[in-house]
């Protein structure tokens, strides 16, 4: 089962840090967002804005409409950093 | 090349002290950061960061900047978690030959770290708790190295 | 503010570490400059300087950058006399709200220093005694603050 | 009687960081230069140059040509700084 990291603001709306979603198949990136979002469509559009980044297994995703998201791996929706 | 993320606190004069800057360093320029308490309105800043994710990333910003500048060393500390006020949330340290090199990596590194590190930032007070965001001015100063 | 020149050696860290940075300073800057061993061709700088009007010169362009950034606090340490290889010759330490103001006088400080503080430095080695004088590149980089 | 100071290489070039200048009356800079080279013509020279600057009882002179050397007074030239 996929695993999904909320940070920031995106974590304070979903009200925890991580879940694990319950699939067993491959995801488009819109599919796991509704699925990650357990029916609240706030968190859903939240996750979706552009100045949203994603990571797959600690890896930026470059372009966030062609990701695929497997059993196993692991997803993080990061708002704008704010270090320093 | 040193990076540290973590919850410890730390000391920015002790780290500064044993800052290893060679034998043929001409300048070393540092930078502090500490969480302001603006009057008694914040209390603590909590920083999260994403274990492994955010290690990666500063290490990356860091090594581009000591390479596009012929560093000597480059030390960067950055605490995460809970941070009194009054406490030092970011150092950075750069040894060069020449001043210029020195002073431009750590502006140009505590530009990255506002715009590219992947940390989350909220501010608690007594009457406030809100994410902070980078402003336009840490996105223009983020900007105009990439320029160059 | 303070301003120091002095044939003293100094310790940067100590400096440091006793510079007041205030209640609301989020950031405080610095940098030092050392006598660079250049491989073992230079054993030490001699700094000539002249009393008085030398630490006037440099108190008014320290107060001039404190004024133009709004800083919190300013140090400039200036060692003069001979300074062996491998020593302090000049450290600037700025502190302010935010970290650009402090950076940017940081750097401001430094340049005005190569180019308008009243010092002369002779480099000594085993083959060689010469006057420095400030570079084309020093000139342009005390240039670009005028500008501004 | 007028004090010269001289500061750097132009130091090197006199020989010595300071000398009284046999004069009980007002010079202009140029005399000034002259009586204080002492025959040096190489240092005079060297004083005159468009790099050194001129500090007449520990104020910077911002126009050279237009001034005037009483007894008492110290006149240093400087050339260029090089700080930091």
């Amino acid at each position: 089962m996929p695993r999904v990291l909320f940070f920031g603001r995106l974590r304070d709306m979903a009200g925890c840090s991580e879940r694990e979603i319950a699939c067993e198949n491959d995801l488009d990136l819109p599919t796991f967002r509704r699925l990650a979002s357990l029916g609240d469509h706030d968190l859903e559009e939240a996750l979706a804005a552009r100045s949203v980044r994603v990571a797959l297994n600690a890896v930026l995703v470059p372009v966030a409409a062609t990701c695929s998201v497997s059993p196993g791996d692991e997803v993080a929706f990061m708002p704008p950093f704010s270090g320093g | 090349m040193r990076v540290v993320v973590s919850t410890q606190a730390f000391a920015p004069d002790q780290e500064l002290a044993s800052f290893a800057r060679g034998g043929e360093a001409g300048a070393v320029a540092s930078f502090v950061g500490y969480c302001r308490a603006e009057g008694g309105a914040v209390e603590r800043l909590e920083l999260e960061h994403y274990p492994g994710f955010t290690e990666a990333a500063i290490a990356r910003l860091a090594g581009d900047s000591l390479r596009r500048h012929g560093l000597i060393d480059l030390l960067v500390i950055h605490r995460v978690g809970a941070i009194p006020a009054g406490e030092a949330i970011v150092l950075v340290a750069a040894s060069s030959a020449h001043r210029l090199e020195a002073l431009t990596a750590v502006s140009e590194v505590m530009d990255y770290l506002k715009t590219e590190a992947p940390i989350w930032k909220k501010e608690i007070g007594a009457d406030r708790a809100r994410w902070v965001e980078p402003s336009a001015a840490d996105r223009q100063a983020a900007a105009r190295w990439a320029e160059n």
